[in-house]
């Protein structure tokens, strides 16, 4: 692990930065909760193990001064679309890069382990042991990893100042980011239907997506609670949180990085990512385009090109 | 074919103001004979088109939404149209995904002179709705 | 509002008339559709009431006529948002809804026999208003009677009619100001926070009343703190974004006070014993 | 009627299809991998191996209900006038809230005392609660983040319960706590308890044994210097994202909005859950805003829960330390830890003093 280094780089870029943001120890030792470190004490707080899930660099855009960051992987994509989107300025972020070989899903977990409350958490090369009151179980991280990991392309940071171990190569083949996307595809329409209704009658519209996406950069100004234009009504039905996740999906069209906060988030357990990742699927066929990846690219419903090459007139 | 009329459905046009509200008054003008589903919005330019407002029709009540404007290269503010047909092909693509027939929403493009195209757009679209019934059975 | 009734139900009452009293403000005479209601209708001044536009939305406005008064119940409303902005689309003889009366009131019992300083600024002579013509209904119980009133131009002070009356008479003091110079305009100008300072009204058995915008509140807060006034004696009403007005929604509160219920009546010093937002 | 009784584990179904015979019957179902308090039917399936992601909060406080329908009518003979008919339906069907725990239970006395003992009464929820059986399944032990222990409650306390139920020996022992409850022990699956009762009490003691408790013993007071710094309310939720999960999972949370919604003639004005993390929720229309930076809000909230509300109530708190809150937190924000701050006796501003400036705005 690189902790110790991690902690390293942050004693270094402290001086420079207002806060660098990285992971501590939550309220029991299977959660990692976010740390604005703002002196050297605290840097011996940090810890970076598989727990650390968090999509850090979705604090980025609020922050008025300079600060650093860490970001894994699948994180650092987020500042890239940033970069792209001109949300941040990139010489007021300094980014501490972690390679990552796979996190944990802390909802598989303690599903896995009954609920159990955690007494303590360990991890060996790529796996981890739950101890509980009832006895002590140990998960390989593939069996408990979040479904981004089981395809991901980027485990190195692709934008980093510093970087806490040596690059990793990933080892997923490029096809399988959409999987999940294409076995749906594979199903009936009424079958999908029936898929994303029963899903979304779950949601509360708390919000915790919006909130966590990194992407939703309205936030307080979201058009999902303003009467004004009155998009959507405060009632429960199944049609107003269907109508609130395209309005999520929509407007998140090629821009979604894929860092799955939403569905990391959300307190009913909802796939609130798969619209985002079926427009990603289609933004990659149509416009050869994937969200966060080149700093110079543009996110393809900001621009168009007179003759779109893969966009067909639709008969009827 | 039934021999009853069937029942008139829901369809929302969200046309745009320079070339296909004009082709659809062309086409009135010309006695072009219609379906009578459709209900038109006039909006500024199929730029304007938000594909929420494709969605929000559709899970309030249509039965299907038509968006037309100016054809390519050929709108009234340049370029209005050609993001729009971006926004909407994505839509296009994401809507059966969601378990909505695509085939509810089309878009197209009819200028102010195609009377009798938008008269085919308008009858073939129709047809296409009333093919697969009501969206919304209460 | 109490006992059995539920209180979220409004009263249906039609607009009888419609004023006028600045570019964006509006007054709203109503009368209950029930007249058995209307007659046995009673509130204290300082009480407010929810007018309902029905699918709009409802809103806090104070009842600014006063109980002495009860021929109709006023209201002013300023065009802002989406509730005021459909109120100034309501015509003589519509119909809208009306719950009241909610919330505490002023002490006016507190105050017989002492001098009263009402210092307003723009829509929050409203308030005021409801006291001010109690204690004219009532005018031997208190003593000096001194009204100091500002906007920020001549057209935007509100109840011109009545400004004019209380000008006349010899048992109140009205100062008016504007914030700057404006043609026409012969009486002084300046904030109403300096005029307060410039007039210098004794502290001694007088009790002042403040509404207005909550930046000019601020500052007459300080220049009646330099005047010496004991904070027991400073009486504000506040504002807030309310929807239930019943304490039970959650948003208006100040610590375990709810301004729709408790308030909107606190004295400054009811308030700093409160944990504040600011 | 016995207040005492056994249920074996394979008539719970039987059991909750009887409570449904004339009551509409809300129970903990398993819905992919998410356990949601839903009006029951028998094809879904009942899960009470762990609390629900969501309290059954909903089934006597909806989520979104209409207090009021309006619609507007002309007059024939005078069609410039326009008249507003108004309709309020307060009938609401029996209901049994099966298998919540005891933490959520205990959050509908918190509700009780804002919408019931007041002068001003919520009609939709007083009728709601007087026509609701609570029938409340007993904790084995603690799940991650809860601390029930620490705000007075416990996994077997039977405040708000009308029936609690312990799970013994293939099945479960219980016991009528009102007499709502007593009506639901003359059901014919409900066998007797009485021998059951001893092992339920010592299952109960083990289980209130083993949850935390995250208040040092006799820290039972809220600073106020350090509620009213800034700067500690700016370091300890500097991550919070300002989400509704928090509160939308509280049992106690009852915080709502009233809006109007609109259909050409016809509309209705209807009650919704609001969060006081949301900025909008005090925003007012002048754009002012007393609460508008995330740990002005999240202070009131925890001083809503902790602070107010027991100034208010008699030293009651608006918690009852389901963890919920903690547990679903997207950033892991630990209202217990904060409240130990809070309670600390020897708490003091200025060792959270300003490291940042951002704390201050």
């Amino acid at each position: 692990m690189s902790t110790q280094k991690l902690k390293e780089i942050i004693k270094q870029v402290l001086p420079d930065v207002e806060a660098v943001i990285c992971w501590q120890e939550g309220f029991d030792k299977l959660n990692v909760t976010p740390i604005f470190i703002t002196s050297p004490e605290q840097a011996e707080k940090v810890v970076w193990n598989p727990l650390c899930a968090q999509n850090l660099a979705s604090y980025l855009p609020s922050q008025k001064k300079k600060v650093a960051v860490a970001v894994k992987g699948c994180d650092s994509r987020t500042i890239v679309q940033y970069m792209q989107e001109g949300l941040i300025d990139r010489n007021n972020v300094v980014i501490i890069g972690i390679p990552c070989k796979g996190i944990i899903s802390k909802k598989k977990v303690q599903k896995a382990i009954g609920n159990e409350p955690v007494e303590d958490v360990s991890f060996t090369e790529g796996s981890v042991k739950v101890k509980t009151p009832s006895g002590e179980k140990t998960f390989a991280i593939a069996d408990v990893c979040p479904s981004k990991c089981t395809s991901c392309q980027y485990p190195t940071p692709i934008v980093y100042d510093q970087l806490t171990a040596d690059p990793i190569q990933s080892d997923k083949p490029a096809e399988s980011v959409y999987a999940d996307v294409a076995e749906l595809e594979g199903k009936t329409l009424e079958e999908r239907k029936a898929y994303f209704l029963s899903q979304f009658d779950k949601c509360i519209r708390c919000y915790a997506c919006r909130n966590a996406c990194p992407m939703c950069v309205c936030q307080d100004s979201c058009i999902a609670e303003t009467r004004d234009p009155h998009w959507i009504t405060q009632k429960l039905s199944l049609d107003e949180k269907l109508m609130f996740h395209m309005i999520h999906a929509l407007h998140l069209a090629g821009r979604c990085v894929e860092c799955g906060e939403c569905e990391r988030v959300c307190p009913m357990e909802i796939p609130v990512a798969k619209l985002k990742k079926k427009i990603n699927k289609e933004m990659k066929e149509l416009f050869d385009y994937i969200p966060g990846v080149n700093p110079e690219d543009k996110p393809p419903m900001y621009i168009f090109n007179v003759d779109e090459a893969k966009i067909k007139e639709h008969k009827l | 074919m039934s021999e009853v009329a069937p029942k008139e459905l829901r369809i929302v046009g969200f046309l745009c103001n320079w070339c296909s509200y004009g082709g659809a008054d062309t086409a009135g003008v010309g006695r072009f004979r219609q379906p009578t589903d459709l209900r038109i919005i006039r909006v500024p330019c199929s730029g304007r088109v938000d594909p929420m407002f494709v969605v929000r029709a559709l899970l309030t009540g249509a039965d299907g939404v038509l968006v037309s404007g100016c054809h390519p290269r050929d709108c009234h503010y340049t370029d209005g149209n050609f993001y729009a047909r971006r926004r909407l092909e994505m839509l296009k693509r994401l809507l059966p995904f969601l378990g909505i027939d695509d085939k509810r929403f089309h878009y197209t493009w009819v200028s102010a002179s195609e009377g009798a195209k938008w008269q085919q757009v308008v009858t073939d679209f129709t047809k296409q709705v009333h093919a697969l019934g009501p969206m919304h059975q209460k | 509002m109490t006992g059995n009734q539920n209180p979220y139900l409004p009263e249906l009452a039609t607009v009888t008339k419609v004023i006028e009293e600045t570019p964006n403000i509006k007054s709203f005479q109503v009368v209950f559709n029930d007249a058995e209601k209307m007659k046995n209708f009673t509130f204290e001044p300082g009480q407010v009431g929810q007018l309902s536009v029905f699918g709009v939305g409802e809103s806090t406005f104070v009842i600014n006529s006063p109980p002495t008064r009860m021929e109709y119940l006023q209201f002013s409303v300023m065009k802002a948002g989406e509730v005021t902005t459909a109120l100034h689309g309501i015509y003589e003889g519509d119909v809208i809804g009306v719950r009241a009366p909610l919330g505490n009131w002023f002490p006016y019992n507190d105050m017989k026999g002492k001098n009263i300083l009402f210092i307003g600024g723009g829509i929050g002579l409203a308030p005021l208003r409801t006291l001010i013509l109690y204690m004219l209904d009532n005018r031997a119980d208190y003593k000096d009677i001194t009204i100091i009133y500002g906007s920020r131009t001549p057209p935007d002070l509100c109840y011109k009619d009545e400004l004019k009356e209380w000008e006349e008479r010899s048992d109140v003091n009205l100062i008016l100001t504007v914030d700057n110079e404006f043609p026409g305009w012969t009486k002084r100008t300046g904030f109403v926070p300096t005029v307060l300072k410039e007039e210098a009204p004794k502290a001694d058995d007088t009790i002042a009343i403040t509404c207005g915008p909550p930046i000019m509140i601020k500052f007459v807060l300080e220049g009646l703190a330099e005047l010496k006034f004991p904070e027991e004696n400073i009486i504000t009403t506040l504002e807030a974004r309310m929807k239930c007005g019943i304490g039970l929604c959650g948003r208006c509160n100040l610590g375990h006070k709810y301004i729709c219920k408790d308030g909107p009546v606190f004295s400054l010093k009811q308030l700093k014993e409160l944990p504040s937002d600011e | 009627m016995a207040d005492k009784g056994y249920l074996p584990k394979e008539k719970i179904k039987e059991f909750v299809e009887a409570l449904g015979k004339d009551a509409t019957v809300f129970a903990p179902c398993l819905e992919g991998d998410t356990i949601i308090f839903r009006q029951y039917t028998p094809d879904k399936e009942i899960s009470l191996d762990r609390p629900a992601n969501t309290p059954p909060k909903g089934a006597i406080y909806p989520q979104c209900e209409t207090l009021l329908s309006f619609e507007f009518k002309k007059e024939a003979d005078n069609p410039q006038k326009m008249d507003v008919e108004l309709k309020v339906n307060t009938d609401f069907p029996k209901a049994v809230v099966f298998g919540g725990r005891p933490c959520d239970a205990r959050g509908f006395t918190v509700i009780d005392r804002v919408f019931i003992d007041t002068d001003t009464a919520d009609p939709y929820y007083k009728k709601r609660r007087e026509n609701t059986t609570i029938v409340t399944k007993c904790c084995n032990g603690p799940v991650a983040g809860c601390f029930c222990v620490g705000v007075g409650g416990g996994p077997a306390v039977t405040e708000g319960s009308d029936v609690v139920m312990t799970e013994v020996d293939g099945g479960y022992y219980l016991e009528a706590v009102t007499d709502k409850g007593k009506a639901v022990m003359s059901l014919p699956m409900i066998q007797d308890g009485a021998s059951y009762e001893a092992k339920a009490k010592a299952a109960n003691e083990k289980a209130t044994a083993a949850v935390r408790n995250p208040f040092p013993e006799g820290a039972d007071k809220i600073s106020a210097e350090l509620f009213d710094s800034g700067d500690f309310w700016g370091n300890v939720i500097e991550k919070c994202l300002s989400c509704g999960a928090c509160t939308f999972l509280c049992p106690t949370c009852y915080c709502f909005n009233i809006t109007d919604e609109q259909a050409i003639t016809t509309g209705d004005r209807i009650r919704s859950w609001d969060s006081c993390m949301f900025q909008h929720f005090t925003l007012e229309t002048s754009g002012h805003n007393p609460r508008p930076a995330k740990h002005k809000r999240f202070r009131n909230r925890v001083g809503h829960k902790f602070y107010y509300y027991p100034e208010k109530y008699d030293g009651a708190i608006a918690c009852t330390g389901c963890g919920r809150c903690i547990r679903y937190c997207p950033v892991s924000v630990d209202i217990s830890e904060i409240v130990g701050y809070l309670r600390d006796p020897k708490a003091d501003p200025k060792a959270w003093a300003a490291k940042k400036e951002d704390a201050k705005n």
